[in-house]
């Protein structure tokens, strides 16, 4: 990763080399190795955010890298297949609209916005309503977050 | 003109000294960041949180009830933050290619 | 006598922030900026604050890194100051 | 002033709103030429219809007022006809005829180009004027006093030559200047007051106590209303403003705005100070030294000018000051004079500004110098601006005269000597000026080719018989028409608290 | 009902049509404007809902997920940031129809994240407008400033280089203000604005709260370009795109201004900001200041967008002048030109924007006579806004100034009454050269048409801006004069009610 | 001394390396040291806000079943912790468009050092 050559810099588009599959087979080898654990990581984190520390967001920026190591190992091309970045943005508008919805849902159901305790989930106690409340909002987070690390990056790669 | 930079930045720190060595000490449990009330009697939100978070949301790790449930609408900001952070980068970046 | 390791930890904070500011080579700068990250994350695990450590840890070495890299390469890597 | 004389009534209101009505209607006929000046007169014939239809009401000592809304928290922009307001509505309006026919005569006899927008521009200054007359308190006139400013900039302007953008910025800046202070003037008074209301005999009597403040304030209004004004150091931005048509320069010099710039310091030495206020803390001197050195340095320029309308010019300067002076003299006399001259000064000099444009259409002279003879190439015209000229000189039976008397019998009543002098020697010095061009005109023979009988057109003519034969007949019955000398000496009751019957035995000729 | 509830709409109407315009922009393009729309129309249809329920049952204050204020995050709104919801989202409104024509044309092809990103600005500023919660300010006005980083980028060829210096003096005020809060939160242990105010009554000042409260002018100072913070200001509103100048520079600064005044009299006690730190005379000198330097380089300017971004530098200084005399006068005067400069600023930018699309250019010496004559309605707008801005009456622009004179007079601080008087006469001076030039310069030496005598020959030909361009900046020009006349109204209705107790 | 020392030095440390950031946004040209410089003033405020949630003897915010919650001050205080949590997502997004600002200032005048960036600007 160190020796990047000085391109030209009438060259506004990406880079050729991070086009297609990497050459280099260390990069190949650990970055597909490692970006499934690391995807696995993040689900992990994500969802034992209510018992330790983790949560949407880190959970978010994991599965983002790990998609990431899969855009530097297999090339932008190939890894739209996994990712398309036409979608990223959009994915992540809906990540939020989800947070939205759940909010908007209580209001529906008569309460403030975002108060879960009247979440229209049927057989709950409050403090469990809040709890799957929690949860909800945080998938929201970890689609917006996923979605929009990798939308970022892509445009920065200028693809 | 850049000693008058430099100038502003020692002064800047010096005035930041003079307020931060007024404030309570690292580690004092007294800070009123720490009270369960506050100078005017209200309850002060971070003890309540540590005593409450378990009870109202079943979660034991507190600040992710503070994030999702206390203090919700920072979490609904702060991913708003995220999108619009990819559709600027987006608005900024995505301009079609020159041909050479 | 925690307080004198974190002590030790800020003393290397200040370090890498100036190095990063220093140094001429800009990917050089930004890989110091993710030792400072690591280094801002393990003194706030030192702080207790794990929840945010552990973002800081994933967000400055994961995202910011990559990104910055990104950016350099699509700029240029020499810096005048 | 008791509740029962004041009623509320729309009618102020409406013979503002009038003229501004008609900006849009003249505006949409831009390429009818015949009905946009038809919207004109027809404005300026309602208008006038209105305001006198308040006149019988306001001899009887009722006055009307109307509450528009509340512009600013605890001022209303109200509008209220007393006796001094419809005195000055009376002379704007009626004038406002006259120049609207004349304008017709001339713009069309001078190809002036963008007459839609001259139109449009003289309405909403008539409108200005109008609201101005009827303030009932200082916002309302300065809201009115601005609007003004800014409709007569582009009358200034009408030329398009650079000379005309030059003069158009200068008369900006200095009405922008003065408007500013006045702003803050106005504000300062009503923090003191509570109240910004026009109250006879003077908002402030008895509120300050500081002569400091007094004299700040005092100053502050007087520059605010004396470039309009035209007193003596303000006064530069006049003359330059010549560069606009003829009418424009009637409606500007003689009616319009250095009247209310006048009709402002009326307001305020009357009824924002009032003569004891102005009394205990020598603020009359201060107007007084202006004003007397303005009236004698006017006439002395005037005296060295060649171009007509630079005469003219500064001969308003002086004449306006005249005004200033009677107002200064702090007697009822000279509050009398001052308000009579401020009607017939503006008889007089329409007369005079008329018949220069009506040289200029005709015969396209504009130069002392060359009106040789052209008494008997223009001779009505030139018998009207040998009235105007000779009235303003304070001949009887013209109306100039009577002003001056009674502008001289508020000096005596005021002890004021040097005053006394000063109107006297300007009197001769306004002979002294005017008579070359009569006798140039009249007793000079001209070239042979000028000599021939060319009369303006008729639309020129008439206006300027019936203003000259006006100034005549104000001369002779003040009281005639428009019960002028009736309103002023209501007026000078309300400011001096002297019932009209002491003034009226005492000096009535 | 929905007043009780529109705290939270109005600024979900914002974003909930933001992330809709990105998703719908997919089928087809046009498809995001009429989201924008519907978005600040709906914002506008709960605002007017909210301030009349405000003004019929007092403040409402909403509590976010149930949690009671200082647990939880509190949306606070009082008839003045009702009224200030209103205005901001008939302005969005007003903008966004604009923007049909102008966006097309100055940034083809990027409707979609451009009506997103506009849609999220003012999400942002909404939110600031009511949040009772400091930190809950800080994400709002993150919000907020990213999109107008985004915004601001695309424009001309300088664009990002003036987004950028936008973006790290913009961050640097975030961060400033985020210290500040930090300091204040240290010394009080709440985050809810009522809260400190309680706490700051019965607690003696100490250095930390003074230090806090100066950096958050700071922090504030540099998002609404207060005198010595404004560097970004000019180059950012010059190079954006017209429509995204038009969003940012009414309501953006104004914004901020109204946080300050927020945080230094309602949070704090009036009498302790001014008279034991005097931080209210630092903001008001400063507002002097700006003013006249602002006006003179104002005056210097020959791109109208560029002299329009100084001029609004010097307007901020007139809020800042405002703020600084800490009178219930001044109080009115400050947050009437709030609302007043947002709609002359407005109607200006929108102005500048419709001569880009058919003249070509918004440059002060090209513009001539004709100018009024191919674009008389907009021409007359502008003639109304620019009289405002002078100050004349009875426009809405002379009623701020009135205010901020009877202020300045009634505590006899000369020095600012002063400035006002001067910088009345410079932008006298920069407004009627334009004027000048758009009715009486002549074309050429050959069209110097008789109008009455050859009508519509010489003269060029009626080409007006599109009807969607028109009308808001027309609706923007009325709202001026109306503002102007109504005043009193909104004074004693909103405003005074709201003069806080210690001024 | 000592005890003033082990009281604030975390303080002036954050006040030493906010400052440091400033340095590196006023004096620095070239834009992608004013970026890193920014990244540290927001890390250095976001340190501030978690130095003042330290308790002295506090354990970690997860709920331990052996501690309980009567006793609020065996944990750090949480509410800093989530508000730097926001903070901090923000200053990464701030500084991805930051970058993609820089990448935009570059293709256009080819140069990130501000002197030769004006010059190419005129």
């Amino acid at each position: 990763m160190s020796e990047f050559p000085e391109h030209d810099p009438k060259d506004h588009c990406l880079d050729e080399s991070l086009k297609e599959p990497t050459d280099s087979l260390i990069v190949h080898a650990t970055a597909r190795g490692i970006a499934p654990f690391i995807l696995l990581i993040g689900l992990y984190v994500f969802f034992h955010g209510h018992y330790s520390p983790g949560g949407g967001f880190q959970g978010g920026v994991l599965l983002a890298v790990g998609f990431l190591l899969l855009r530097l190992s297999l090339g932008v091309r190939l890894s739209q297949i996994v990712m398309p970045h036409r979608l990223t943005l959009r994915a992540s508008a809906i990540g939020a609209l989800l947070f939205v919805a759940v909010g908007l849902s209580a209001v529906i159901m008569g309460g403030n916005f975002l108060d879960y305790h009247l979440l229209p989930i049927p057989g709950l106690a409050p403090e469990y309503l809040r709890y799957f409340g929690i949860l909800l909002v945080e998938v929201g987070v970890t689609v917006t977050v996923t979605f929009t690390l990798v939308a970022i990056y892509d445009e920065l790669l200028g693809c | 003109m850049k000693a008058l930079r430099y100038i502003v930045l020692v002064a800047f720190f010096g005035v930041l000294m003079t307020a931060v060595v007024k404030l309570p000490p690292r580690g004092d449990v007294s800070s009123p960041v720490h009270r369960r009330t506050n100078a005017a009697g209200t309850p002060v939100a971070g003890t309540y949180y540590i005593q409450n978070a378990y009870k109202d949301a079943k979660t034991p790790n507190m600040v992710t009830v503070i994030l999702g449930d206390y203090r919700s609408l920072d979490t609904l900001g702060e991913t708003i933050v995220v999108l619009i952070g990819g559709i600027a980068c987006f608005y900024i970046l995505n301009v079609r290619r020159r041909k050479p | 006598m925690d307080w004198m390791i974190e002590f030790t930890l800020f003393l290397i904070l200040l370090t890498a922030a100036l190095l990063t500011l220093g140094v001429r080579d800009l990917l050089v700068a930004v890989v110091t900026l993710n030792v400072f990250s690591f280094i801002t994350a393990a003194i706030m695990v030192s702080l207790g604050a794990v929840d945010v450590a552990f973002t800081e840890a994933v967000v400055g070495a994961g995202a910011v890194g990559l990104l910055s890299i990104v950016a350099i390469r699509r700029t240029s890597r020499r810096s005048q100051d | 002033m008791t509740s029962d004389m004041v009623y509320t009534t729309p009618i102020p209101f409406l013979a503002i709103m009038v003229s501004l009505i008609a900006v849009p209607l003249i505006l949409l006929s831009r390429n009818r030429p015949n009905l946009r000046e038809g919207w004109t007169l027809a404005a300026a014939l309602v208008k006038f219809a209105l305001i006198l239809y308040l006149l019988p009401a306001a001899l009887q000592g009722r006055i009307a007022e109307f509450t528009i809304i509340e512009i600013a928290r605890g001022i209303d922009l109200q509008l209220r006809v007393d006796p001094m307001g419809i005195f000055f509505a009376l002379v704007a309006s009626s004038l406002w005829i006259l120049t609207s026919f004349y304008s017709i005569g001339y713009v069309r006899g001078a190809h002036e180009k963008k007459q839609t927008r001259y139109f449009a521009s003289f309405a909403v200054c008539l409108s200005a004027t109008i609201g101005i007359a009827f303030s009932a308190n200082l916002l309302t006139f300065l809201i009115f006093y601005e609007i003004l400013s800014l409709a007569t900039y582009p009358l200034v302007v009408h030329k398009e030559s650079d000379e005309a953008y030059r003069s158009g910025r200068m008369y900006l800046v200095y009405a922008l200047t003065a408007g500013v202070i006045l702003i803050a003037a106005v504000g300062w008074t009503y923090l003191l007051a509570g109240s910004a209301d026009f109250v006879p005999g003077g908002l402030l009597a008895g509120i300050i106590e500081d002569p400091g403040i007094a004299r700040a304030l005092f100053i502050m209004f007087m520059v605010g209303v004396g470039v309009k004004a035209g007193i003596m150091p303000l006064h530069s931005w006049l003359p330059r403003a010549m560069v606009a048509p003829t009418p424009v320069s009637a409606l500007l010099h003689a009616v319009a705005v250095v009247k209310s710039g006048v009709f402002g310091v009326i307001r305020i030495v009357g009824f924002v100070f009032g003569p004891d206020t102005m009394q205990a803390f020598d603020l009359n001197l201060i107007l007084a030294v202006f004003a007397g050195a303005t009236i004698i340095l006017a006439s002395l320029i005037a005296l060295r000018q060649d171009n007509l309308k630079a005469l003219l010019a500064y001969s308003t300067v002086g004449h306006l000051s005249y005004i200033v002076l009677g107002m200064a003299l702090l007697s009822p006399d000279g509050f009398l004079g001052g308000i009579m001259h401020l009607a017939n000064h503006a008889t007089m000099k329409i007369t005079l500004f008329f018949c220069a444009g009506a040289i200029y259409v005709n015969l396209h002279k504009t130069e002392i110098s060359e009106l040789d003879g052209i008494g008997r190439t223009m001779p009505w015209t030139m018998s009207m601006f040998a009235i105007g000229a000779l009235g303003l000189a304070g001949v009887p039976p013209i109306n100039g005269f009577v002003s001056k008397l009674f502008l001289c019998l508020g000096a005596l009543q005021a002890d004021q000597l040097i005053m006394l002098g000063i109107l006297l020697v300007s009197g001769l010095l306004n002979a002294a000026y005017f008579f070359p061009i009569i006798y140039r005109a009249f007793l000079r023979k001209g070239d042979s080719n000028a000599a021939r009988f060319k009369e303006a057109s008729l639309s020129m003519v008439v206006p300027i018989c019936i203003v000259g034969v006006l100034s005549v007949l104000l001369g002779f019955f003040p009281n005639l028409f428009f019960h002028f000398y009736d309103l002023a000496a209501a007026a000078v009751d309300g400011i001096t608290g002297i019932t009209s019957d002491n003034v009226l035995a005492g000096t009535l000729p | 009902m929905i007043g009780a509830e529109a705290p939270v709409f109005i600024p979900l109407a914002f974003l909930v049509s933001a992330m809709l315009a990105l998703l719908l922009g997919v089928i087809s393009r046009p498809l995001a404007y009429v989201t924008a729309i519907v978005g600040s129309a709906a914002a506008l249809f709960f605002s007017v809902r909210g301030l009349q329920a405000v003004l019929a049952d007092g403040p409402i204050s909403y509590h976010l997920a149930g949690w009671m204020p200082p647990l939880g995050i509190e949306l606070y709104l009082d008839p003045l940031a009702g009224f200030f919801c209103v205005l901001l989202s008939g302005i969005t409104l007003l903008v966004m129809v604009y923007g049909r024509h102008s966006v097309q044309h100055e940034t083809p092809r990027k409707e979609v994240p451009f009506y997103s990103l506009a849609m999220f600005l003012v999400g942002g500023l909404s939110g600031m407008v009511m949040t009772g919660d400091l930190f809950n300010l800080y994400v709002f006005l993150e919000i907020g400033a990213l999109s107008g980083y985004g915004l601001v980028a695309i424009g001309d060829k300088r664009a990002p280089v003036s987004a950028f210096r936008y973006l790290t003096l913009g961050t640097l005020g975030a961060a400033f203000f985020l210290l500040g809060v930090a300091f204040i939160f240290i010394s009080t242990g709440t985050l809810n604005m009522a809260d400190i105010a309680r706490v700051l009554l019965v607690s003696q000042p100490t250095t930390p709260i003074m230090l806090g409260m100066a950096l958050i002018v700071v922090g504030v100072g540099l998002k609404m370009a207060l005198f010595p913070m404004h560097a970004w200001l000019p180059d950012a509103y010059t190079h954006a795109s017209s429509t995204a100048t038009a969003l940012i520079a009414p309501i953006g600064t104004k914004v901020a201004a109204y946080i300050l005044l927020r945080v230094l009299f309602f949070m704090a006690d009036p009498e302790y900001v001014r008279h034991d730190i005097h931080l209210t005379d630092v903001v008001g000198y400063l507002g002097a200041v700006g003013i006249i330097w602002a006006s003179v380089m104002a005056i210097t300017q020959k791109e109208m967008k560029r002299m329009l971004a100084y001029s609004s530098v010097a307007q901020v200084g007139y809020i800042a002048l405002g703020i600084g005399l800490a009178s219930p006068l001044g109080f009115i005067g400050a947050v009437l030109h709030v609302i007043n400069h947002a709609f002359m600023k407005a109607c200006l930018f929108l102005v500048s924007g419709s001569f880009r699309l058919r003249l070509g250019h918004s440059s002060i010496p090209k513009l001539d006579h004709g100018v009024g004559r191919v674009l008389p309605w907009t021409s007359a707008a502008f003639s109304i806004a620019a009289i405002s801005m002078i100050g004349l009456p009875p426009t809405a622009g002379f009623f701020s100034k009135w205010y901020l004179a009877l202020g300045s007079i009634e505590q006899s601080n000369w020095v600012f009454v002063a400035v006002l008087l001067i910088s009345s006469l410079m932008n006298a001076v920069y407004f009627f050269r334009i004027l000048e030039r758009m009715y009486l310069k002549p074309r050429s030496a050959s069209d110097d048409g008789k109008e009455a005598e050859m009508p519509q020959q010489a003269a060029p030909a009626n080409n007006e801006a599109p009807g969607s361009m028109l009308v808001p900046t027309l609706v923007l020009a009325a709202g001026v004069l109306v503002l102007g006349i109504m005043n009193a109204w909104g004074i004693s209705h909103i405003i005074e009610p709201m003069i806080p107790e210690g001024l | 001394m000592l005890e003033f020392i082990e009281g604030y030095y975390a303080y002036i440390f954050l006040a030493l390396l906010f400052t440091i950031g400033l340095y590196g946004m006023m004096v620095k040209r070239n834009l992608m040291k004013k970026i890193l410089g920014m990244s540290m003033v927001q890390i250095s405020t976001i340190m501030f806000w978690l130095v003042s949630a330290f308790k002295e003897g506090a354990g970690v915010t997860v709920l331990n079943e052996r501690i309980g919650v009567d006793n609020p001050d065996l944990y750090f205080n949480p509410l800093p912790h989530t508000l730097m949590l926001t903070a901090i997502v923000v200053a990464v997004i701030t500084l991805g468009v930051s970058f993609a600002l820089a990448i935009a200032i570059y293709r256009e005048y080819q140069t990130l050092d501000e002197p030769s960036l004006l010059e190419r600007m005129k």
